[in-house]
Formats: structure tokens, C-alpha cells, sequence
């Protein structure tokens, strides 16, 4: 097979997926290749395409799936057109206790409401009924208390190929903006105030 | 002091709490608690004003913050040699660990919300349909699907954009040839690599085009230009081309 | 705008509207030309997919709507991706179809087809022949088209008593007015008893 072929063939079968995505055994399949080499030949493919100005599409990996995506750039343009049935976004309350579940997961709601503070019933229906957190297994002990983890619509939602690709957990409360330093002097001083 | 405050202003105590921090230009580690309750109670009654859901929390916090206040106003120096030589704990400590831990989730939740904005300007399809490919399924296959499956193939399917139907859908009052729709329909069958189904052959939902569409299929059916087949009783009709054969429709 | 940019759109649009199609308006909108230039664009735009060999795609058009459909030639390596997924689960295009007909019962293909946009008929017969839907009814009124619902057995593989239990969609969760009016009364009695 060359590799114009190969690349006809990537191209039907991502058009054919949408959104449903291709697993590598899937794209191994119907190439007939070994699934080890499909990682490498999807990437090459995947730069060919985004750095072809004349291609309004690129391929996305969300949740582990090949999947062709159109292009950031293009987004006005289709926009025109184009409508979502429930284009609204998750609330702050929502992403609160996404962002919670995501990095702490498996999690019971009652951990959540540790971190946030507040009762937390409804975001978490809400995010179950968006499909983007699941049961994952129940605590042990008394109570056997739900366990809450992110599902793979959640990687899609957000554009993640795997929970590796959260962005990292910001481990200290050092916003860039906030002069850290001042803060961090203030509180040497206040330990040492306190000695 | 005026207070407008909104009530979907704040998350929660803690937020609440975050936001006076950053207001008053206090240091976090450093919390001066006698102005902190007293800004966090005028805060609570402004909004006892609104309709709150979650205000039993704000109470408890502003019981908590009374109470740090209090104790440290406690003497504390006995405690503090008491305990071999331990630091003393600051009254304060654990309200810090808290704010800190919410403050965290707080950005990592900015974070999350800017892959949500960008992950929507990418655009996707719905998966073509496949069946006309695959075998029949049979009613023995075992099925392996769980809710969360469901619900996660709902939520995308919501999620998709999809493009708007043409706001004038103008069609012109014209005739339409069954010569003209019987080259159409072979351009269509043609075009795609599989058969394609019957309903497909009647895009326009017009009486007079469904007809001439109908007339079409049948004289094509008859001079042998395409195949009609139904696996049983009530499936869909797939339709294909005769291979090889071209003689009408050509352009 | 430069032919690259164009090109990019136009691939962007018509990944986009998958199997419905672009009119030539709604090309002409998108890209801010006029309609009568678009016929010619298309034109060649759809001899550079036919005459690359490294394409999967052409455009076809047909009805006044220009589509992209995958290249006849590749129709065996589709049939190979149609067979690859494991039977025993449904395809996402499966598992669409039946969440719409779960929550929304009893209902029609046609009105399945204006929820997911695409052709329905696949995901429905594969459904019926796995027992989860069956035919409820006929819809009053001119075609008597079929009604759609679900079956016991869809309870049963989904381990539920009865369809009430399905949890609730997002637009039915309103997670901002939960307990409000008992907090409140707390709110305001807490508050009283301080002054």
C-alpha cells in the first residue's frame, strides 16, 4: 500500500467515524497493519493535515479516539451556519466540582463538599446527567458512600486525549498574578512574628 | 457601606471568604479575623436580603469565624509551654488549609472552563451510518451497553453542532422531468460506495418532486439501471447500481 | 481571502454538515460571496479531491446540495471498519438513537433524524433486531408513521425497574433552586436571632 493510498483510506474512514472516533485497533484493522505502527503513521498524518493551510480540518485523539475535528481558525466561518441543540456551558458550580471529581476522582460527594464548602447535590446531577462523571464504585466501610470518577465524554467535553492531559493541578495558591513573593515574605514574617 | 451583592455572586462560605480576602488586600496566611467576621456578617445579612440556597453554610462559617476570633483572644501562653516545645497551633490553621485547598480547585475550574471554550470551537460530524455494510444483526447478538454509555451518546449527540436548515428553504414551483430526476438518483446511487436506502432517493418533501422521484425509480428499476432489494418483511429497501451498465443519466 | 483559506472552509463546512449537505446559499454566506460564483468554485474544488489520489474524499452533488462521500474505492476497507467493532456493543450512532427514542418515546424516525441530523434507519433496525425498541404505535394524521418505544428488555440490560428511573436530562435538572426555600427560612431565622 502506499502511502497516497493510506492516506485516502485514513481519510475515508475518520470521515466515516465522526465523532464516534477510531481506536487504533480499529485503524489497524482496516488498514491491515499492526496496531503498534498506528500511533506513529497517525501522527505523521495528523501534522501533515494541520499544517496544510488549504485543510479545514485536523485530527483530534479526544479520549483516545482518532477523530477529524474542524480546524479553531475556521470556527466563524462555520458558526454562520451552524447551530448546537444545548450549546450551554457547565456553571461555576459545575466546573468546581468537575475540577474536583477530574483530579481527586475516585471521590464520594461528601469529599467534595469538604473542598467547596457547600452542599453539592445538584451539580453533581447535573454533571451525571451531562454524561461527564459516572459511579465508579462505592467506599468501603460504613455508609459504602458512591465514588464519583470522570467518563470519556468528559475527554471529549473538554478536548482531552487521557487524564494525563489535565492541565497540571495548581499545587500552591501562587496565582502569577498575585504577587506570590509578597505573600510568601508576609507569611515568613508572621512565622517568625509568631516565635 | 453599600452592598450590592449578587446571589449567584458566590460559590459558597469559602468563596465568599476569598473574595474578601482579595478585596480587603489581606495576606491569606495572616488572616486578621475581627475585620474578616465583621466584613463576612455584613456580607451574609446583605444577601439574607436575596434568596440564598445554600445558607446554612454561610451561617455555619460565620460561626466558625466568631469562634477563631475568640480564641484568639485566649491567652496562650501556658498552652504553649505545655506541649513540650510544639508549635503552637494557630486557631486559624485549619480555616487557611481549606481556603487554600478551594482556591486551588477554584483555578484548576478556570482552567477546565477555558478546554471547554476551546474545545467548542472545534467543529465534529455524526458517524455515518454503517449498518448497509456490516452484516445482519441478528436478534441473538448479545447487546453489552450500560447507562452511562446512554447517556454519554446522548450528551454528545447535544453537544454537536449541526448545520442550520437554510432559513428561506425556496423551491421554486418548477417542473421537474423524470429524465432529469432518474440522472439525479444514479448520480446519487453512484456516487457512494454502498447501496443507499430508499428514503434517501427523496430528499425534497414535496409532493409533486416525491412523485416524479417515485416515476423515476420505477423506469430506472425497468430498464435494469438499478437494483431494489429488502432483506425481509418491513426492512429498509436498499437500492444500488447495476454495476458495469451505464446508459441513461450519463452527463 | 486567499484560495488556501478558502479551500480550508469549505472542507470545514461540508465535514461539517456530514450527510445534510451545503446549498449553494449557505456556501455562499459562510465564505461572504456571491452565489452565483459558487457553482464554478465548487466546481474545482470537487476535481481536486476526484484527481488526488491521497484523498478519501469527493464531493458529490446532488438535490442542489454539495456532500462529501467517501471515494468508491474504498468501500472494502469501510466494510472491514463496519465489521471491526465488537458486536456485542452498539455503536455510538446506536447508542444515540436509542437515548432519543428512551427519553423520548414513543417517536418517530423522522423525528429521531431532526434530533441527530443524519439518517436513522441503520441504528433502528439494528435496534429492533436486539430487541431495545420496538414498534409502539402509528402516529395520527397523513403517512401513519411508525411510533418507536422502548422494550422491557431495554429495562433489563440496563438493569432498571421502570422507565422513571432513567436518570433526568440536563435541561430537566435546575440545580440552583434545590432546598433554596428551607435554607433561606434557616438563613433568616440564624440571622434574626443575632440581632
Amino acid at each position: 500500500m502506499d502511502s497516497d493510498n493510506q492516506n485516502a483510506i485514513i481519510e475515508g474512514l475518520l470521515f466515516t467515524a465522526g465523532d464516534s472516533g477510531l481506536s487504533e485497533d480499529q485503524i489497524a484493522e482496516a488498514l491491515n497493519m499492526v496496531v503498534s505502527e498506528i500511533a506513529d503513521l497517525m501522527k505523521s498524518i495528523a501534522a501533515q493535515y494541520e499544517e496544510d493551510p488549504s485543510r479545514g480540518l485536523e485530527i483530534a485523539a479526544y479520549a483516545g479516539k482518532y477523530q477529524f475535528v474542524t480546524k479553531k481558525s475556521l470556527a466563524a466561518h462555520i458558526k454562520l451556519l451552524a447551530d448546537s441543540p444545548s450549546p450551554s456551558s457547565l456553571t461555576q458550580a459545575g466546573l468546581e466540582t468537575l475540577a474536583i471529581i477530574a483530579y481527586k476522582q475516585p471521590v464520594t460527594r461528601v469529599q467534595i463538599e469538604e473542598v467547596r464548602g457547600v452542599k453539592t447535590d445538584g451539580p453533581v446531577h447535573t454533571l451525571i446527567a451531562r454524561g461527564l462523571i459516572k459511579e465508579v464504585g462505592r467506599n468501603e466501610g460504613a455508609g459504602r458512600a458512591i465514588l464519583y470518577g470522570t467518563t470519556a465524554e468528559f475527554l471529549d467535553y473538554l478536548g482531552l486525549k487521557d487524564l494525563s492531559e489535565l492541565p497540571p493541578l495548581p499545587e500552591d495558591i501562587d496565582d502569577e498574578n498575585e504577587d506570590s513573593d509578597l505573600f510568601f515574605e508576609s507569611l515568613r514574617n508572621g512565622l517568625s512574628a509568631n516565635e | 457601606m453599600e452592598y450590592t451583592v449578587k446571589l449567584d455572586a458566590f460559590e459558597g462560605p469559602l468563596d465568599l471568604l476569598l473574595h474578601l480576602i482579595q478585596g480587603l488586600e489581606i495576606d491569606i496566611y495572616d488572616i486578621p479575623m475581627a475585620e474578616i467576621s465583621e466584613q463576612y456578617t455584613l456580607y451574609i445579612r446583605a444577601m439574607s436580603v436575596l434568596e440564598l440556597n445554600t445558607a446554612s453554610e454561610y451561617l455555619v462559617m460565620a460561626a466558625t469565624l466568631m469562634s477563631i476570633k475568640s480564641r484568639m483572644l485566649l491567652p496562650k501562653q501556658e498552652e504553649y509551654w505545655e506541649e513540650d516545645q510544639s508549635f503552637e497551633e494557630d486557631p486559624r490553621e485549619e480555616l487557611v488549609e481549606k481556603l487554600i485547598e478551594y482556591k486551588k480547585y477554584k483555578k484548576a475550574a478556570t482552567e477546565l472552563k477555558q478546554k471547554e471554550d476551546e474545545r467548542s470551537l472545534h467543529y465534529t460530524k455524526p458517524p455515518e451510518d454503517l449498518s448497509s455494510y456490516s452484516e445482519q444483526v441478528s436478534a441473538g447478538s448479545e447487546t453489552n451497553i450500560d447507562l452511562h454509555d446512554l447517556i454519554g451518546a446522548f450528551n454528545k449527540l447535544m453537544r454537536r453542532k449541526k448545520i442550520k436548515k437554510p432559513l428561506s428553504t425556496r423551491i421554486a414551483r418548477q417542473e421537474i422531468s423524470i429524465e432529469t430526476r432518474m440522472s439525479e438518483i444514479l448520480q446519487t446511487i453512484r456516487a457512494h460506495a454502498a447501496p443507499r436506502t430508499f428514503s434517501e432517493l427523496f430528499p425534497v418533501a414535496e409532493k409533486p418532486h416525491m412523485v416524479v422521484s417515485f416515476m423515476a425509480v420505477l423506469e430506472l428499476v425497468k430498464r435494469q439501471e438499478i437494483h431494489i432489494k429488502q432483506d425481509h418483511n418491513f426492512s429498509e429497501i436498499m437500492v444500488e447500481s447495476t454495476e458495469g451498465v451505464s446508459l441513461v443519466g450519463q452527463r
